[in-house]
Formats: C-alpha cells, structure tokens, sequence
C-alpha cells in the first residue's frame, strides 16, 4: 500500500486551463489562439503522466485546498482511478482540440473564443472531478463542469439549442441539487466525513437497508451526467451542439465524469461489499441492465447519426455501471477499462460523423449509401471505431467486454453475460449497417461534385483515435496495471 | 366582590391604555383615509408612551426634582421614577418625526394621484 | 380589511390584558420598576451631576447617548420633508386660492380645475398675497418675543425645572411658526433663510455630537462630561452640568431648526414662498 | 484610540452623515469624498475591532462612563463583530458604486440625501452594536425613518409604498417598543445583559411570555417575514437604485440579527427554545413562508421586483434556522446572514448598473447582454450562483449547514423547502441567463448596443462577486473561528 | 391623586381618540387629536410627569396639530371614513 505524498501536481492540472486568460486575450488572431489551447492541452498531458509514476508506485498525491466543514476540506488526492481517467481524457483533449480546428474553420462558427474558454474550463473540472479526494470537493466540480458545458451545449444559440440547453441543465443541475446535495447530506451526518475510503465510509454507519437503498438511488440518478434511464433524454438532445462538443460530453469530459462519480459512490462511499452485503447492487444493476437493453433498442431506430451515437452512449455507459456493481475484481477491470476504451470507440465515432457532416452536411444514415467511395478514410476510420464499440478484436473493446464477462462469471452470475452479448449483438445491428451502407450502398447525389474528404485537421485525429482503439488491444498494459492497482487497493 | 373591585381599581389604567392602543391599531389597518391612518398611528404610539409613563409612578411620591435644601437626604420612594420619563421624552420625539415624514409622504401622494383614499389610489393604479 | 383590523385588535388586545394580571398595582411604590435601576438616579443625581432635575440629568447624562439620537432622530426627519417636498423648479403649483372679499372664504382652484374669471369680490392668494388681519397681526407682534423668552428661559432653566432643549426649541420654534402663519412665510424666511435653517439644525445636533466628540478627544470615553474639567475652569461634577448645558442648547437650536424646516415644507409644498 | 473602537463605528458615520449635509449647502462637490472618507474610517475600525474581539473575546464599551445597567453600554461579541465588518464593507462599496446614479438622479438635493444614506448606515450599526434594549429601539427609528425618506425618493408609486411602509414599520417599532416595556415593568431593566440575568428567574411568567411575542412579531414586521412581507416588495421595487442598493442587502438582515440578539441572548435558548413550544411551529411556518416566497418569486415578470422577493426567501431561512435551536442549524443562520449581505449586494448592484445603462428591465429587454456588458453579467451570475447556492460560492456553505441543522433536528419540510427554493432561485435566474445569452444579434426593441457600465460601478461589482468566492472558499474558517464560538452554552 | 378625576380624564382620552377617527372630516379630525394630546397632557402632569407633559402640550398638542392642518390645508379635508 503506498504512501501519501503531499505535491502540487493535481492542482497544476486543475489550473492548467488559466489558458483561458490568453485564450481570451487573444481573441483577435485565431492561431494564437489555438496555439494557446494546445499549449494548455499538452501541458495538462504532461503533469498527468508526471503523476504517473508516483501512481504506478502506489502513492497518493494529496493536497489540501481549504477547509470547510469539520471533517470536510476541498482536497484532492490521485489515486490509480483518478489517475486512468485524467490519462484518458487529457490525452483526448489534445485530439479534441485538434479537431475542432478543423471543425469549427471547416464550418465558419461563430463565437469560437468562447467555445475554446470553455472548453478548457470544461476540461479542468473534469480533472478536479478525477483528481477530488471527497464527495464534497467531487459536487463541487460536477456544478462547475455543468456550468461550463452549457454554453457549448448552446453553442448555436438558436431555438433548437435554447431547448436543448434548458433540458441539460434542468436534468443534469436538477438532479445534483435535488438528488445528491440531501444524500451528501445524509452521508455526512451519518459518518462525520465524506473523505472517499477504499472500505466505503458507510459501512459502519447504522443506516438501515431501506435508507441505503434510497440513498444509493439518489446517488445514481442524482449524477444524471451518467445517463441512466429515465434520466437520460438530455444527452440526445444535447446532439445540437458542434460535433466536437459532442465528442467531449460523450468520450472525454461529461458522460464519463458521471460515470466516473457513480463508480467513485459505489465503491469509495457504500463499498462494494456493503452492496453486496445489503443486496442493493443486483437492483442498480438490473436500472442498468434495462439501460442497456433500451437504449440499444432505440438505437436502432435512429435516423440520424448522432443521435443514434448518443443512444448508443447512454448503453455503453450503463455496461460500467453494471460492472461497478458486480463484487467482483475482473468486473471492476473490465469497468476501468471500459471507461478508456469507450471513450477511444466512441470519440472515433463522433469524428467521422462530424467529417462527414462538414465534408457534405448530411447527418441521416440514410442519405449515407456509398459515401465511402467519396471518403474512403473516414469510413474504414469509422469501422474500426464500430468495431471498437461493439467489442470486436483487434480493438480495445474487445478487451473490456472480455474482462467484463470475466466478472459476471467470476461470481458465478450469467445474466450480466446475457445482457452484454445480447446488446453488443444489437450495437453491431445499429453499427454494422452504416459501414454496409457507405461502402456498397448507392445514394442519390453521389456523383455530385461537392464531395471530397474533410480537411486535413479533421483526418488527423480521427486517424489518431483510431490508432489508438486498435492499440489499447494490442498494449492494454498500462490500462490494466492501473485497474490492477484501483482493484487492490 | 371587594378582591374584584380591588383588582379593578389596581389595574383599570391598564386596560384603559390597552384599549386605547387598540384603537389606534384598528386605526392604522382598516381605515381607508391616509390621513386618518396616521392619526390612528398617532394615537397608537401616545398609548404606548402613556403605558409607560404609568410605569413610573408611585402613590405617594412628587415630581423627580430634588427639592432645594433637601439634596442631603433623598429617599428614592419621595420622588416619582424619572427614568420612563426620559424614554418617553424620546419616543415623543420619535413620534412627530415619523408624523412628519409620513404627513409629508401624504402630501406627496396627494400631489400625484389627486386622492387621500387608499382605494381610490389603487384603482387609478390599476388604471394605468 | 375592517373585519381583519378587529379581529387582530381584539387578539392583540385580549393577550396584552391577559398579560397585564401579573403587573404590580398601578403606582405602587414596590414594583420592580421603581426599585432596581432608577433610584441611583434620584439619589445620586445631585452629587453626580450637580442636577436636581432628575429628569434633565438622566436625560443628558445618564442616558445622554440616547438623547444625541433623539436628537439625530428629529435632524433626520427635518431632512427628509426638505428632501421629499422641496421643489426648486418653479412648477405650477397643484392648486391656486382664491379669497371672497366680503366674506374672507377662502376656496381652492384645482390646477385642473377651471380659473376663475377676473372677479372684484374674489382675491387671488398666489405668493404676493399677505393677509391683512390687523388683530392677529398685532397680537402675534406683541407675543412672539415674549415667547422667545420664555424658550430660552426653558433652555437654560433646564437644570432646575421642568424643561430643557426640547421643549424650548420646540417652543421657539412654535413662535417662528406662529410669525409665519399670522404674517405670511415669506417675512419669516427673510427672519430666517433657509440655508440658516438647514446650517442650524445640523449645527445643533452637530454641537451635541461634537461635545462627546470632545470628551472623547479628551481621553475619556464618548459624552464622558467629566472630561470638560480639564479644559473648563470647573470641579468634574460642575463638569457634567455644563457638559448637559451644553448639550441641551444644542438640541434647543436643532430642534427649533427642524420644526420650522418641517414646517416650511409642509404648508408650502415646498415651494417656500407662500404659507398657510 | 483602539479602546473607543465601539463608539467610533458608530459616531463616526454620525459626524460625516452632518458633515456631509452640510457640505451639500456650502460645498456639494465635497459630499461625496466626505463620505467615502467617514465609511472608509468605519469599515476599516469595524474590522480592527472584530480582530479586537477575536482575540480579546468580548469588549464593552461604557458610553459616559457609566456602569451598566445605569448607563448605555456597547457590547460588542463574536456575532454582532462581524455583522458590523459585513455592515461597514456593504455600505463603504456601496456609497462608491452609486455615485454615477445618485449625481444624475439627485444632483439638486445630493448633500441631503448623501446625508440620509449615512444616517441609515449609523442606524444599522448602531442596532448591531448596542447593548440597551431602549437604545436599539432609537437607532432603528433613524434607520427606519431615514429609509422611508430614502425609498419615497422613487417618485411614481414611490410615496404610497413608502408609506404603506411608514405604517407597518411603526406598528413594528413601537410593538417591539410595548414588549420592551412589559419586560421593564417587570424586570425594571433596559440592560440586555441585566435583562437576562434576571429573566432566569421569571421563566414561567405570562407577562414575559406576552413581551417575548410581541417583540418577535415586531422584529418579523420590520423584517417582512412571510404573513407580514406586505410593504416589502413594493417600498424596494419603487426605490430609487441608489437607495435600493443601500437598504435591501442591510435593513432585513439587520433586523434578523436583532431576532437572533433577542432570541439567543436576550431571552435565552432555554427559554426560546425549551420553555415555550413554539420552537417547531415556527420552523413550520418558516418552510411554509419560503414556499410562498418562491412562489411570489417565480410570478414576477421585473427583474427588479423578482430579486426583491428573493430577500423574503432568504430571510424565511434565516427565521428558520435560528429556529432550529441546533448548532449547525443556528450557525447556518448566522453564517447566511453574513453571505446574504453580499450576496444581495452583488446581485443589487448589477441589476442596478444593468438598470444604468438601459432603462426598463423586463425579461425580454435582456437579450444579448452577455456580449454587451460582460462583466456586468459575470458578477450577476456569480451572486446569482450563491443565492442559489452552488459551491464554491459562499451561499453553498450557509445553505449546507441550514440542511444539515434541519436533518439532525428532524425538520425535513425544512429541508425540502430549501431545495425547492434552491430550485426556484435557478429557475428564476437561468430565465435572465437565458434571455441574455440567446436573442443574439438583431434586438427585437432595436435600440443600439449598450457599453459595459461606468468603471466605478463595474469595479466595486467585480470585488463583491469576487468576495462572495472567497467568503465561500474561506467558510470553514470563519464558521469555525467567529462563529461557531459566538453561539451561547444554551444551544447544543 | 383623585382615581374618580384620573378616571375621567382617560373616559375623556379615549372618547377624543375615538372621535378623532370616527369624525368625517379632515380637518376637524386634526383638531381632535389636538385635544386628544392636550388631555393626554394633563394626565401625564397629575401622574407628575412633568417634562413629558410639558413637551407634548409643545409637540402633541401644538406642533403635530399645525403639521396636520398643514397638510390637509395642502391636500384636502374630504374623507370616506
């Protein structure tokens, strides 16, 4: 069990996005500008991995902001999880930023100063989010990233985002004051921390089962960012945004972070052993498992990408909620690393769909059919990111479906196995046609002049996240050795 | 009987300041007239100083000054309690300053709406 | 409204009588009141103040903090009639008089209203208009000085009799009041402007203030009299005396100011230029 | 001169409000610098003497040199320590951001009403800092009269607002001045401090019983608690900003503190709390009367008036978590009474620059503002944020530990009443927010683009929201060293 | 002092105090709070008050009652109730 080692570092992470000062200072020359963002980007990259060392030695960096309550400080402390999460999502901002290079001057935006500040404002809640030692200081910047993201959400500033933006935050604030702030509460008084503890710091705490049912629901339909129905029409219809907006809620920052609460909850604050002990987690896992199910089902339907990415999505998500509740090692790995190697599919996913939309501004599957003859990377982009999310070798999926079923196993439960093979069959029914289509299907205006691949800036990164999917198959160590440590310690 | 009238006779003053109170309170809420408002606020706060001028006396005492050539022995009981004197000195003050201010107010009232009747007034509010 | 204005009388009113069954009989000499903290004040009003008025020593002394923002109180609705009536611009004013000669009726023309014809019997009262009654005139001529007297009289018996700034200001006050009824405002504005006014009411409050200011300067604590000795030929108990002197001057000039500011703006409509 | 602290917060305001009138006559270009120079001098020895108190404890202050239940005395404690800093703070930042609006509405009376305005702010601090039952009854009359002034000034329905307020705040006073009476006909006190020594004896008496009611229900006239709110929303809507700016975030909260005073102090949580049962049914009543705010809240259409009616939200909190009767609940209760000076005071101020620049403030005349007054709009949000209460700023803490009093005392309508409002408060603003941020580009009302409000407004705001933050960020420390400790035994 | 004269004094109060909201005009209303103070003056004298008696004979019953002919003189004398 390793140390705690009192350093600045996480709080460096946390600020790195004082860029958006030059950011906005800046905001006369577009190039400065980006240059700024990618400055702050692969400075965030380059604390996370100085961090990773002292991780992978099984240290804790900790550092203490201010204290609030008796018991209760804005601290952050880095654990392997924290640790894995902030990899992954620093690592995609790069990629992110990159593309909304392309993206945003691929399509004129307006107003894109804002959208590079808040992106950066995003993306350091999102570390404060990774990188909190308790449920408080986690609250704390679960709101900020709320905030932030809501003029990305809106970025168009038309009806449609009006509406959009008014359901995400009615959903996603709505809850997190509603839900969580009481059950916080309630944690608080009945165990005078909220410091996240491996055992659960309410293990010992004399609350009845009804009471700790009714808290661990709060919790998880509190963290609506998660998506877990019935909580989860916000994140479609928060598909108005710019695409690499949608890359962010959807693989790097916002989804993942409720996520990333959930597990912290479950296994920091109840425990797992106290689930199982209570018999609760089978019932969060059943909500997850017809998540699962459902969301595929819709997904089907869908017309639209992405919108059909997004219910997708919300499936996916509730896979890591499921593992979260299993007792199990293998599960908690597969979970872990499910977190990054979703994030790889998917962000590959949202790239190429917003390719294709700036290359030729359609967004139906429908109008779709032999693309590929026009965009033959994008689309062979695209199938690996499929593959990926369906959890088909050679990619990364493949390895945390893999770990998953392992788990369910591991405690001798079968029906998590039925409900993922049955929705990864389904994710490749929604997937598989859109690739079908592209390569040997005919559209109406495919001999139309207007069409070629997207911009340069728009290719790079999608190629990279690609890359990536298909290397996180073939090199999971570093993945694995820091589920390894979460699962230990 | 007699403890009844005794009770009666200690206390009437009392009931009397209450009720005197009480008029001016019903005053202030239900009359229409702005002015009559503040003549019932008026008579409210004199009640009150009333009362507590009432605190301070005692049977048998004169005027809180000290009578010349007696300064070397004073007995408080001779003297009548100064102290709610002094309060009450206050509190007068007190009253004609909020008397002016709100005759002032109603003047002003008066000067835009051309009426002292608070329902009147709302009405042409209403109006416009 | 009526019905809930006797409902919460009677409510307010059954409670306080209910209340009152617990006080000592009325003018007892035993009650709680007149035993714990007042008969310091009579006792030792003399050989602490040098005051045989009680009242006047409690008043400016003992409780004297109290007294500097009575004062303030008053200063403070002077101001607030100046600033919520007084009107600088010369609008037209809401309504114009008229007086009937034979009959000295007075009646009012709404500036709405229709003007009346250019008639012999009727006057009009605008601000040139002064009243002629000779009586009140005269009578009002013979008084005021004498009322002036009486008011500083007030003042300064203030130690040894009842009265005291207050009332003398007030009186003094009443008498400027009464020059600009019987008279008109404009000869009671040329007596007193009201720039003077306004100088004097502040002045007064600001000389109340200002002596525990003093005090405070001095090295004691804020309206410790006691203090003036060292500045003033006098023993500290001959200190407080003129310590309350000196205090109740000045609330006789505050107050006098502010009554007849109050005044001014209330019977002018702030326009100061024709009274009652 | 540090042992005349007491007596300096009060009288100098006292001695610049005269200074101030009379420069309005002589010199009225000195008004201004006279006050900022005497609120300078007040916050600056308000905050020396919270040091003082933090670490000298308790300081009294004998006005006179007379001893205490003879003469006046100022007893300054944790608790009224720092609502005097959060006072003096209000008022000094306050007289700097409305200078553009009171020389463009008042330039022909400024030194009258610059002297009204210090008036107010003597009165506030003199109600905080007195220790005499008669004394605090006279400073809230100048407090209170000089805002009728003050609010009057509003021209329009000015007046009649102003007066329906006259009424109500008189009936207040002196009903708080009867209850004084019964306790001094009984106790034949004035002395807080003697008071309530001497009321451990008399636990039982109907007379005291009757005192403590009346006061209470006078103190909740003055502070426009639920049933009793009538003038409120109308006096401040009608207000000339200025003025608005001053009294809003100060006079409620100043009377909450006295509530607190009398409660906790005066009478003595055994007996608020213990003796008498009306404990639970005012905490009940308190949720009830945060409902009903909300409600009035959400069904206003003027911006002005919808931030008015947050103020009888956050005054419901306040009655109901000194009700409570538990430490968190009460320490809630103070630590909001603080933060909701400035938080009211952040989110006046910018809805009052807002309202410099363009004249009417209904939801639709808002669009675009976010481009147009950036700065502007970022404080309001920041204020906006507290009220609603989402961390770091400071409003979360005061709001966490009412919800954490009103969990251990088993109040859960209380508790869900705060969420609810929370709720509301976001709702109400997020519509602003919204109307701001979209209707971007062409204005329906087409009138040209507004410029970021004057540089002595906009800073002042900017170190207010800026505050709030740090309040927020520092919430630990304070509870834990100014306090936590200022709670009497009596409240476990 | 004499209960039966205290007795009748405040019966008087009370009846002016009365009167003086009751009556239907402005100005007579004025001068019955002039009279309600002057009573409340005497009674203020036999409780031996001296100097609050003396200031309300100069403020209640003098000053106030001007401030209020004042004002009605201004607005007028007409009321419902």
């Amino acid at each position: 069990m390793g140390t705690e080692v009192n350093s600045i570092l996480p709080v460096l992470a946390v600020m790195v996005s004082a860029a958006v000062v030059p950011i906005l200072a800046s905001s006369r020359s577009a190039n400065v500008r980006e240059a700024w963002t990618f400055v702050a980007a692969f400075g965030k990259v380059g604390i996370v991995l100085a961090m990773l060392p002292h991780v992978l030695r099984g240290d804790k960096l900790s550092f203490e902001i201010a204290p609030v309550f008796p018991g209760v400080s804005l601290a952050f402390r880095v654990d392997a999880m924290g640790e894995l999460f902030a990899l992954v999502s620093s690592f995609l901002w790069i990629v992110t930023s990159a593309y909304s290079i392309g993206y945003m001057r691929g399509l004129k935006e307006h107003g894109q100063t804002r959208y590079y500040s808040y992106f950066a404002l995003a993306m350091s809640s999102t570390m404060g989010v990774a990188f909190s030692a308790n449920l408080l200081t986690l609250y704390v910047f679960y709101e900020l990233l709320s905030f932030a993201t809501y003029p990305l959400v809106t970025h168009h500033q038309d009806e449609e985002g009006r509406s959009a933006g008014r359901r995400y935050l009615t959903y996603i604030v709505g809850g997190s004051i509603g839900l969580v702030l009481p059950a916080m509460l309630v944690c608080y008084g009945s165990s005078q921390t909220l410091d996240f503890t491996p055992g659960g710091i309410l293990a010992n705490s004399g609350l009845s089962r009804f009471e700790l049912g009714l808290l661990l629901f709060m919790f998880v339909f509190g963290f609506a960012k998660a998506a877990i129905m019935p909580f989860h029409s916000w994140l479609p219809a928060a598909m108005v945004a710019p695409t690499p907006v949608s890359a962010l809620l959807h693989a790097v920052a916002v989804v993942k972070v409720g996520v990333f609460s959930i597990l912290r909850v479950l296994g920091w604050v109840f425990g797992v052993a106290l689930l199982g002990n209570v018999e609760l987690g089978w019932l969060v896992g059943s909500v997850a498992s017809g998540t699962i199910i459902g969301a595929s089902l819709v997904a089907l339907t869908q017309d639209g990408l992405k919108r059909m990415l997004a219910y997708s999505t919300i499936g996916q998500l509730s896979y890591i909620i499921l593992a979260g509740t299993l007792n199990s090692g293998f599960a908690w790995k597969g979970a872990l690393l499910h977190i990054a190697m979703h994030a790889l599919g998917k962000i590959t996913l949202f790239f190429c769909a917003g390719a294709i939309y700036v290359a030729t501004k359609k967004e139906r599957i429908s109008e779709m059919g032999g693309i590929a003859r026009r965009m033959p990377l994008t689309m062979s982009v695209f199938l690996v990111g499929a593959l990926c999310v369906i959890g088909l070798p050679p990619t990364g999926g493949f390895i945390s479906k893999w770990f998953l079923c392992l788990g369910s196993l591991e405690i001798g439960q079968i029906w998590p196995v039925v409900v993922l093979l049955t929705s990864s069959v389904l994710s490749a029914a929604y997937l598989i046609p859109v690739v079908y289509k592209g390569f040997f299907g005919t559209g109406p205006d495919i001999q139309g002049e207007g069409m070629r691949e997207a911009p340069v800036w728009c290719l790079l990164p999608m190629t990279v996240s690609a890359a990536g999917c298909i290397a996180s198959f073939f090199f999971p160590g570093l993945f694995l050795g820091l589920a390894e440590l979460i699962v230990r310690g | 009987m007699d403890r009844i009238l005794e009770v009666v006779i200690a206390k009437y003053n009392y009931w009397i300041y209450i009720v005197l109170m009480m008029i001016g309170l019903y005053g202030v809420i239900a009359k229409n007239n702005l002015v009559k408002k503040i003549v019932g606020m008026s008579i409210f706060q004199t009640a009150i100083i009333l009362f507590f001028i009432s605190m301070g006396m005692k049977k048998g005492a004169t005027i809180p000054i000290i009578i010349h050539g007696q300064e070397a022995s004073v007995r408080a009981s001779d003297y009548i309690n100064p102290l709610p004197h002094v309060l009450m000195l206050t509190a007068i003050v007190v009253a004609v300053s909020t008397l002016g201010v709100a005759l002032a107010l109603a003047v002003k009232i008066y000067k835009e709406f051309d009426t002292l009747e608070e329902d009147e007034i709302l009405e042409k509010i209403r109006k416009s | 409204m009526r019905i809930l204005g006797i409902l919460v009388c009677v409510a307010t009113g059954a409670m306080l009588i209910w209340a009152s069954g617990e006080f000592p009989p009325w003018g007892d000499p035993n009650s709680p009141a007149s035993l714990h903290v007042s008969p310091r004040y009579i006792e030792k009003t003399m050989e602490e103040t040098s005051v045989p008025n009680a009242v006047t020593s409690v008043l400016a002394d003992y409780r004297g903090y109290d007294t500097m923002f009575e004062t303030t109180v008053i200063f403070a609705a002077g101001v607030s009639c100046f600033m919520l009536l007084r009107l600088f611009s010369g609008r037209e004013r809401s309504s114009h008089h008229y007086r009937h000669i034979l009959t000295g009726l007075t009646l009012r023309v709404r500036r709405k209203g229709k003007q009346l014809p250019e008639l012999e019997e009727f006057e009009p009262m605008d601000s040139l208009w002064t009243p002629y009654d000779l009586i009140l005139r005269t009578l009002c001529r013979f008084l005021i000085p004498f009322i002036q007297l009486f008011a500083l009289y007030v003042i300064a018996h203030g130690h040894h009799s009842p009265g005291g700034g207050f009332q003398g200001g007030v009186i003094l006050g009443a008498s400027m009041i009464l020059l600009a009824i019987s008279q008109d405002m404009r000869s009671a504005l040329r007596r007193i402007r009201e720039r003077t006014l306004a100088i004097f009411s502040v002045a007064g409050v600001a000389i109340y203030a200002g002596t525990g200011a003093l005090c405070l300067l001095l090295g004691s604590n804020f309206l410790d009299y006691a203090a003036l000795s060292r500045i003033f030929p006098v023993d500290p108990v001959g200190a407080r005396s003129l310590g309350i002197f000196l205090v109740e001057v000045g609330v006789g000039i505050a107050v006098m100011a502010t009554m007849i500011v109050i005044y001014h703006n209330l019977a002018s409509e702030g326009f100061l230029d024709e009274g009652l | 001169m540090t042992s005349h602290l007491p007596a300096l917060v009060v009288t100098v305001p006292l001695l610049t409000a005269f200074a101030a009138f009379a420069a309005g006559w002589l010199r009225p270009k000195l008004c201004f610098p006279v006050g900022l120079t005497g609120l300078g001098i007040t916050a600056i020895s308000s905050i020396l003497l919270l040091a003082e108190v933090l670490e000298a404890g308790t300081v009294t202050y004998e006005l006179g040199r007379w001893p205490a239940p003879w003469g006046i005395v100022y007893v300054v404690d944790r608790l009224n320590g720092v609502v005097l800093a959060a006072i003096s703070l209000c008022a000094f930042i306050q007289w700097i951001s409305s200078r553009a609006s009171v020389k463009s509405q008042f330039s022909d009376r400024i030194g009258a009403f610059y002297g009204l305005e210090l008036l107010f702010v003597t009165g506030a601090m003199g109600i905080t800092v007195t220790g005499d039952a008669f004394n605090l009854y006279v400073l809230l009359e100048i407090a209170s009269i000089t805002a009728y002034a003050l609010i009057a000034m509003g021209g329009g329905r000015a007046p009649l607002s102003s007066l329906n307020y006259v009424f109500m705040g008189t009936i207040g006073a002196w009903f708080y001045l009867l209850g004084v009476g019964y306790l001094y006909i009984m106790t034949g006190s004035l002395n807080m401090a003697d008071l309530a020594s001497i009321l451990q004896g008399m636990r039982s008496s109907q007379a005291i019983l009757v005192a403590f009611v009346i006061i209470i229900v006078g103190v909740w006239l003055k502070m426009g608690f639920f049933p009793l709110h009538g003038w409120l929303p109308n006096a401040y809507t009608h207000a000339p900003w200025p003025a608005t700016t001053l009294i809003a975030p100060l006079m409620t909260k100043v009377m909450a503190y006295v509530m607190m005073r009398l409660v906790l102090f005066l009478f003595g949580p055994e007996y608020s709390f213990g003796v008498l049962g009306l404990k639970d049914v005012v905490v009940w009543w308190a949720s009830l009367a945060v409902v009903a705010g909300s409600v009035i809240a959400l069904s206003q259409k003027d911006l002005k008036r919808m931030i008015t009616c947050i103020i009888l939200i956050e005054i419901a909190y306040m009655v109901g978590g000194t009700f409570l009767g538990n430490r968190s609940g009460t320490t809630g209760a103070i630590f909001h009474l603080v933060n909701d000076v400035f938080m009211t005071l952040c989110v006046f101020l910018a809805v009052s620059s807002l309202a410099f620049r363009q004249r009417e403030l209904d939801m639709d005349a808002m669009e675009g503002l976010f481009s147009e007054m950036p700065f502007t709009m970022g404080a309001l949000v920041t204020g906006a944020l507290s009220i609603v209460g989402v961390p770091p700023t400071c409003g979360f803490f005061s709001k966490w530990l009412l919800l954490k009093g009103a969990l251990e005392a088993g109040h859960y309508e209380f508790m869900v009443a705060l969420i609810l409002s929370s709720l509301v408060c976001l709702v109400l603003f997020f519509r602003v927010f919204e109307a701001a941020y979209f209707g971007h580009g062409e204005r329906s009302h087409g009138h040209h683009r507004m410029r970021e409000a004057p540089l002595g407004m906009v800073v002042p705001l900017l170190v207010v929201a800026i505050g709030i933050v740090a309040l927020g960020l520092m919430s630990g420390k304070v509870i834990s060293s100014i306090i936590e400790p200022a709670l009497p035994r009596g409240v476990l | 002092m004499i209960w039966q004269l205290d007795l009748v004094i405040l019966t008087l109060v009370v009846i002016c105090g009365i009167g003086s909201l009751m009556i239907k005009d402005l100005l007579g209303a004025a001068i019955l709070f002039g009279a309600y103070s002057f009573m409340m003056c005497v009674l203020w004298a036999i409780m031996g008050a001296v100097d609050v008696a003396f200031t309300e004979a100069s403020v209640g019953a003098g000053v106030s009652t001007v401030f209020f002919v004042a004002a009605v003189f201004h607005t007028t004398r007409r009321t419902k109730d």
